[in-house]
């Protein structure tokens, strides 16, 4: 039974049983890279559930509201949705006992951009996992196409450190291995190499796009705020005019706000509709907090202390302090 | 484990049986102490002077070789163990020191080769219980007291060999070859070192006071690990001798004692 | 380095820490202590009051340099909010420098409530190291 | 020779701790290290009035003095100083400034005699050179 | 709208040399919400003052800029003005244009120029001041004195005779301290047990002082005027009700150990009485050492105990008790000489400390007072005191001066020659400091009537010849060498801190120096008071003193106490954090950043649409909060506010100052 099936399963009997009055999953879509939330309170809907290559978006945020109206919601989570999990929990956003996780092993999904760049998109109909490659139906063809799952992969899968879920009440399926291991902080050294104009240079090309549309505050498990400082008006933190500064600062304090809470997931690189390389900010930060004051993976217990929330009196200080 | 050993000339020459005894008894304990392919005298005295570097240009190059080995670097003699442990830090804490020495030498080094004495060694590596039960025959019934000097004690910041008021590790090693360790305080006292050829007087009267003090405490002979330190309290013994009947106390290297100790059948007659 | 055009006044920030930069500044002053008018204080409890986006808001107003000046570590009056301090403010300035600001802009330093000396001597040299920099048109709308 | 506002003012101080890193102003005079000096006898000046000749600027006092040649640079002085100074670097200072005037050297090879050469260690005769001939 | 009155102080010149006051007044005119600017010669003076009231009521000023001085000069003072002409206080804002800006900028009109941008600076702030009411707190009318040395002793009976409730609690199980173990005390060689006792027993008898001797406090929370402290009161094995001291008990305890009390050189049981003036003069089980504890046998104390009040049964007693103020008298203990081989302690037994010295002088000591030499037992001829062991040693020891040696050693040469007529004391010293009233005159009698020899010149090395003690050193003065040859050796060892000083320091939230002595909160006018309110120091705690210096800072800070505890109320600090409740979401973050532990989780239910909704939010204690600000910035969306250093405000200073 694959796990489309298991979801299937799992969800029915969830709901029917009463043990969650509301089930978040995924649904297939109309294009074979579509993965839509489904939240389904009754058993019948189980059947839309589609486990696909493309369940990369997590679904962890979409509690804070449903929480207030359900007594209990069940809830599928990959490896990197449980880290948000944690910061919700961390957050005190969500009750742990208010939630049902079923956990879903990931070996790593697939990157429509790479698919198309191979020649994929048009025609394809459907693309499997089986194993550590990718099965591919296209329209007029019998036989399906197989090809290698690791060379169409999404970047962050590729540094994907948590490929099993953290913290689950029931598991679907067996442990999968972590993917080769590709250092994620690889373009932030790159981009810390180059003199202080070229930065410059560099982000005020990539943020002058920003539009502010904020899907990636949105997406993000760290960004659970009731009133984000960018809605307020008084005190206005930031003008809502479109000039750079303004996107600047939007971009710096966003980062700055989730510094040793970003678990690290990609969705706001991947939800930002003008490509912006938000990642390579976010890492910067678990960069310099890693190498000041020590080794921190935000999400993963949440129970411990995010490292700007506390201190070490020997702390070394990115600053002279002569 | 094997050592890189770097005996320093004197022992190749005035203190023969010193490195061979100490060879012999390493040979005993299993230790493996390979000379160094090439070496050079570490300058006996370490510059005290801010800006003399060029004294550091031997140690450091004997050390690096022991770096290439990978190998901890073991020395004998109280003056090469002094010069190597303080160039080292030197090295290590002297930026400009640094970069003039290897510049100079061309060698990358940075300090990370560990001198170590043979008797620490045998203190830490070895451990003086299971000495006692190797030694074969023991020294019984010799009251024998340790002649520390100063170039193994201090300054205990760089040295770090052992208390420098107070040392224990010459007697613990005395009583793990069987024999009776004897304390007397002028055992940390210098023996006057090169005064012995500048102001002969001077060293006399120095090592006089050793003497009558290890006289009065009833020592039967003393150990010592510099040749400098032998050579000044052998030379001096008139200060016993003169009194009617005086006879002076022998001085050994503490490694003529380990190697007697450590070898078989009747106590041999007593290597001079 | 850009030569400093003629005439280039550097504007400053400096916030500074009721308890121990803000008394230091007291001190200059008693002591007659000068040190260059591009400097210009704003009163905060503690260091650790300083929140990230002041920083950055004084730059798009048009600073050309922005300083923290709070307490010694282990001397604050709060006990432990300079060492918020010095991680946030530590974070932030090489997130600034990542961003492409010139960190010579942006500095954090400890100065006590007696070291008036000290902090005029901090805020020349910042002053001539800003002015050697020129001004600044990064994080700044072109007015 | 007086102490006078030239001896007090002179940079003698300075001219000591760039030969020897040490700074001899901070002697507090406690004489620990004449007491614990084991070669007290033969010397004219104390360690402890070497310091303090050097604090007043008295040059000429502690280089005429034979303290500095029968110091044995055994470092008994330098393990108990309370100010953490190194009296033996300060001697080697004072050695130096006379050793590197020219013909400043105090020991000549021809002063050794022959059963010195003959039985002495070579680590006597080289350290010997080393303190007394630059 | 707000309006805004500008007053611009001339300070006589000190303003008015570098600043063009007129200048300055016309751009605040023009300022966005000024409705009124003036100027005066002196603003702080009461004419001064007067006209900022008068101005307000004429103009119907609602906000107030001064441009003067420093407000850490003023701020009182001109808030007082404000209040009394109707405004809140925190209405006020002061410009500080003359340490920040006159007395530093002296050249042209750039003095004038800055002036008016710490002006514009001020005036955004100022439009954006909320009205603050400062909260009161209440104070409990109680004391916790903490060490019950002659410190703890006298500020406990201060405290208690002005009136007041006070606990005092000792880790020993006897009060007394460090002040007990002596036997004559300097300048006046009155005998320290005579003047302590009384004192010892006053603190036993007095009906406001309640006593917890062999108890620890572990833990204090709160903040001043309501402190709240965990005091464990070991137990002693004793039903104190029941014991009469009779002392049957310690007399038939087989087990004999060291005592600490006699620095180790006798012996006590292993339940025992300190010393026989102890007070309570009840014993103590120490359960190391007692059989019964370590190997369940014996029981002889009980058996013995006419009273029955020997009860192995008997467990620790913590009580959670809660005080308005807290005195610190911990004390000190003395320097380890394991660093210092040279002097040969450790290593012959007539190597003494000066502790080990005085209990040999004392007539309760081991020896019955007579001093005699622990290795033969017989009176010594030459006995060579050694000061500075561990003091004034940057090296191996500590560097400052431990103040009381070169008296003591003094008080020692002479109680030396008074028992052993015709012995030799010889005391090798730095520096001989007799800083106090009558102390030169007591250092004089030692050497003119008592014969006590000064070498000065710091011992190089002392070591056993035979039966006596060669003490090899110089008389630095006369460049001479000394070999002496003596039959005891005491060590003037070096006073430390506390060894749990750091840890006591975290308890009470007051930090240490770099020897973990307490710091006041100033070495000159503060001496005896610590950065945190209410928490109070005596003795040597806070550093190297004498018994009178320590007696006259046990009764400043009972002062400082009883001074506190007068008060009905404490008038709180009104610039503290608040949180918005509704935009709060509960990350508690803020609660990881407060120095005082002020924040806490509070979950509060709303109504949303049909459903009522419980969540979690942030809740700021006024009293303990001290309005650092720390929490403002770790939370993000800016629910948690700092009151008087708002958000708003200083983003408005900040634009302000950059125009």
């Amino acid at each position: 039974m694959n796990l489309t099936e298991k979801m299937r399963q799992e969800a029915a009997q969830i709901l029917e049983s009463k043990e969650a009055d509301l089930v978040i999953g995924w649904g297939g879509g109309e294009y074979y890279w579509q993965s839509p939330p489904l939240f389904l309170e009754d058993a019948a809907g189980a059947a839309e559930l589609a486990f696909s290559p493309f369940i990369v978006n997590n679904l962890a945020k979409y509690l804070l509201e449903e929480l207030e109206s359900h007594e209990k919601a069940a809830l599928f989570v990959k490896g990197c949705d449980t880290r948000g999990i944690n910061r919700l929990l961390q957050d005190h956003r969500i009750q742990r006992e208010a939630v049902l996780l079923i956990g879903v092993p990931c070996a790593g999904l697939a990157d429509r951009e790479k698919l198309k760049a191979a020649g994929y998109d048009a025609g394809l109909l459907q693309v499997e996992r089986q194993g550590d490659s990718f099965i591919l139906t296209l329209e007029g063809e019998e036989g399906a196409r197989e090809v290698p799952a690791g060379e169409f992969l999404l970047d962050k899968c590729l540094e994907c450190r948590y490929p099993n879920p953290l913290v689950y009440d029931r598991l679907l399926g067996e442990e999968v291995q972590k993917p080769r291991e590709r250092d994620p902080m690889a373009r932030v050294r790159e981009v810390q190499k180059k003199p202080v104009d070229e930065k410059y240079a560099y982000w005020q090309e990539k943020l002058s796009r920003c539009i502010r549309c904020y899907a990636c505050r949105n997406v993000c498990p760290a960004c659970n705020c009731r009133e984000c400082i960018f809605d307020q008006n008084a005190p206005r933190w930031v003008g809502k005019a479109n000039q750079l500064s303004e996107k600047q600062n939007y971009n710096i304090i966003r980062s700055f706000h989730i510094a040793g809470r970003c678990i690290d997931c990609g969705e706001c690189q991947r939800a930002c509709p003008m490509d912006i390389p938000l990642m390579e900010i976010n890492r910067k930060i678990i960069q310099d907090l890693t190498e000041l004051y020590g080794e921190y993976e935000a999400g993963i217990d949440p129970t411990d202390v995010p490292p700007l929330g506390t201190y070490r009196a020997e702390d070394p200080a990115g600053f002279s302090e002569r | 484990m094997r050592y890189s050993l770097y005996p320093g000339c004197t022992l190749k020459t005035k203190a023969k049986v010193f490195e061979e005894t100490a060879l012999e008894a390493a040979e005993a304990l299993g230790l493996e102490m390979v000379e160094l392919e090439e070496w050079q005298c570490c300058g006996a005295v370490y510059p005290l002077a801010k800006d003399e570097y060029f004294p550091l240009l031997s140690p450091v190059r004997s050390l690096a070789a022991a770096g290439e080995r990978g190998e901890k670097l073991v020395t004998l003699c109280a003056a090469c163990h002094h010069v190597f442990k303080r160039a080292n830090h030197a090295i290590k804490g002297d930026r400009e020191a640094r970069e003039k020495v290897t510049g100079y030498l061309e060698v990358d080094y940075a300090g990370d080769v560990e001198v170590v004495h043979y008797l620490e060694v045998l203190k830490n590596e070895v451990g003086f219980d299971r000495i006692r039960e190797k030694v074969k025959s023991p020294l019984e019934g010799k009251k024998l007291a340790a002649y520390y000097g100063c170039l193994l004690l201090r300054p205990e910041k760089e040295m770090h060999f052992d208390d420098p008021e107070n040392p224990t590790i010459l007697e613990d090693f005395i009583r793990s070859l069987g024999a009776e360790a004897v304390q007397y305080p002028y055992r940390t006292d210098c023996c006057g070192a090169y005064l012995s050829i500048t102001e002969e007087g001077l060293a006399r009267d120095t090592v006089g006071k050793i003497l009558k003090s290890a006289q009065r405490n009833g020592v039967e002979g003393l150990v010592v690990a510099c040749p400098l330190c032998h050579y000044n309290l052998a030379k001096y013994q008139e200060s016993l001798t003169d009194t009617r009947g005086g006879e002076g106390i022998p001085v050994h290297y503490f490694t003529e004692l380990l190697a007697q100790a450590l070898a078989e059948g009747p106590a041999e007659e007593e290597r001079t | 380095m850009s030569v400093a055009k003629e005439g280039f006044e550097p504007l400053i920030v400096a916030f500074c820490c009721n308890w121990c930069s803000y008394a230091g500044a007291d001190l200059a002053g008693t002591g007659r202590m000068p040190y260059p008018a591009n400097v210009r204080i704003v009163r905060v409890p503690c260091s650790s009051r300083v929140n990230p986006s002041f920083v950055i808001r004084a730059f798009q107003r048009g600073a050309d340099g922005v300083i923290v000046a709070g307490c010694h570590p282990g001397d604050c009056h709060y006990h432990s909010g300079n060492f918020f301090t010095r991680r946030r403010l530590s974070v932030l300035r090489r997130l600034l420098e990542y961003m492409g600001i010139e960190p010579e802009r942006f500095q954090v330093r400890w100065i006590s409530g007696s070291e008036g000396a000290k902090f005029a001597q901090v805020m020349t040299d910042l002053t001539a190291d800003i002015r050697a920099l020129g001004p600044n048109r990064k994080l700044r709308d072109a007015l | 020779m007086k102490v006078t506002t030239d001896t007090i003012c002179s940079d003698l101080l300075k001219e000591v701790e760039e030969y020897s890193g040490e700074k001899v102003a901070s002697c507090i005079q406690c004489g620990k290290c004449s007491g614990g000096c084991p070669m007290l006898e033969a010397m004219d000046l104390l360690p402890h009035q070497v310091m303090r000749l050097a604090q007043l600027g008295l040059k000429e006092d502690i280089m005429k003095s034979k303290t500095l040649w029968v110091c044995a640079s055994c470092f008994t002085c330098a393990a108990r100083c309370q100010r953490d100074l190194d009296l033996s670097k300060v001697m080697e200072g004072f050695r130096v400034i006379q050793l590197r005037q020219k013909g400043g050297n105090t020991m000549h090879p021809r002063q050794l005699t022959p059963e010195q050469l003959k039985d002495a260690p070579q680590q006597a005769i080289i350290s010997g050179f080393r303190k007394y001939s630059k | 709208m707000k309006r805004v009155g500008v007053f611009v102080c001339w300070c006589g010149s000190n303003i008015a040399a570098t600043v063009d006051i007129e200048r300055v007044i016309a751009a605040a005119r023009k300022m966005p919400n000024v409705v009124y600017a003036s100027d005066n010669k002196y603003m702080c003076s009461e004419l001064g003052q007067a006209s900022i009231r008068e101005s307000i009521e004429k103009e119907n000023i609602t906000r107030v800029v001064i441009a003067s001085c420093s407000p850490r000069m003023h701020e009182n003072t001109f808030r007082k003005t404000v209040a009394a002409a109707g405004l809140n206080p925190f209405y006020l804002e002061i410009a500080n244009i003359r340490e920040h800006c006159s007395w530093v900028h002296k050249e042209g009109e750039v003095g004038t120029v800055k002036a008016i941008s710490l002006v514009r600076t001020a005036v955004a702030k100022a439009a954006r001041n909320e009205p603050l009411t400062p909260s009161s707190l209440q104070i409990t009318k109680r004391a916790l004195v903490i060490g019950a040395g002659i410190a703890g002793i006298q500020a406990a009976l201060d405290i208690a005779d002005s009136g007041y409730q006070v606990d005092l609690v000792e880790k020993e199980p006897s009060i007394g301290g460090r002040m007990a173990q002596l036997d004559k005390t300097f300048p006046t060689l009155d005998c320290s047990a005579c003047i302590l006792t009384p004192k010892m027993v006053d603190v036993a008898q007095h009906d406001n002082i309640t006593l917890h001797t062999y108890s620890v406090v572990e833990k204090v929370d709160g903040y001043v005027g309501n402190f709240t402290a965990t005091i464990r009161k070991k137990s002693r094995g004793i039903d104190m009700e029941k014991c009469t001291g009779c002392g049957i008990c310690y007399e038939k305890c087989p087990v004999k150990v060291d005592s600490e009390f006699e620095a180790g050189m006798a012996k006590r049981r292993a339940i025992y009485v300190p010393f026989p003036q102890a007070v309570p003069n009840k014993p103590v089980i120490d359960r190391e050492n007692c059989r019964y504890f370590t190997q369940g046998k014996c029981k002889v104390c009980q058996k013995l105990c006419p009273a029955g009040a020997v009860d192995y049964e008997l467990e620790d007693e913590v009580l959670t008790v809660e005080y308005g103020a807290i005195v610190v008298a911990t004390g000190f203990d003395i320097l380890d000489l394991q660093a210092y081989g040279e002097y040969g302690y450790g290593k012959h037994p007539d190597v003494l400390t000066s502790l080990e010295f005085e209990r040999l002088v004392n007539a309760s000591g081991p020896t019955g007072g007579k001093i005699l030499r622990p290795s033969d037992g017989k009176p010594p001829r030459t006995v060579a005191f050694i000061q500075c062991v561990g003091s004034r040693d940057q090296a191996k020891g500590k560097a400052y001066c431990s103040k009381v040696c070169c008296m003591y050693t003094a008080k020692h040469a002479i109680l030396l020659r008074e028992k052993v007529p015709g012995a030799k004391p010889i005391v090798f010293y730095i520096d001989v400091r007799t800083p106090g009233k009558d102390y030169e005159e007591f250092y004089n009698r030692a050497t003119d009537e008592y014969g006590a020899t000064y070498i000065r010149g710091q011992v190089g090395k002392v070591y056993p010849e035979g039966d006596r003690l060669i003490i090899r050193g110089v008389d630095s003065l006369s460049a001479r060498p000394v070999e002496l040859e003596v039959d005891m050796v005491v060590l003037a060892v070096a006073v430390t801190a506390r060894a749990d000083a750091a840890g006591v320091g975290r308890m009470l939230g007051i930090t240490t120096n770099a020897h973990q002595f307490f710091n006041e909160a100033h070495p000159k006018l503060r001496p005896v008071e610590t950065h945190s309110a209410g928490i109070y120091l005596a003795g040597m705690c806070q550093g190297p003193k004498d018994i009178p210096e320590a007696v006259a800072q046990a009764s400043a800070a009972a002062v400082k106490v009883v001074g506190l505890l007068n008060k009905d109320s404490l008038v709180g600090n009104p610039t503290v954090a608040n949180v918005d409740e509704s935009m709060c979401s509960g990350c508690l973050e803020c609660t990881q950043v407060c120095p005082y532990d002020a924040i806490k989780e509070k979950s509060i239910t709303e109504r949303r649409g049909r459903e009522t909704l419980t969540r979690t939010v942030a809740e700021v204690n006024e009293g303990l909060c001290q309005g650092c600000g720390a929490c403002s910035v770790a939370c993000r969306p800016g629910a948690n506010n700092l009151k008087g250093f708002t958000n708003e405000q200083i983003l408005a200073e900040v634009d302000a100052v950059c125009l």
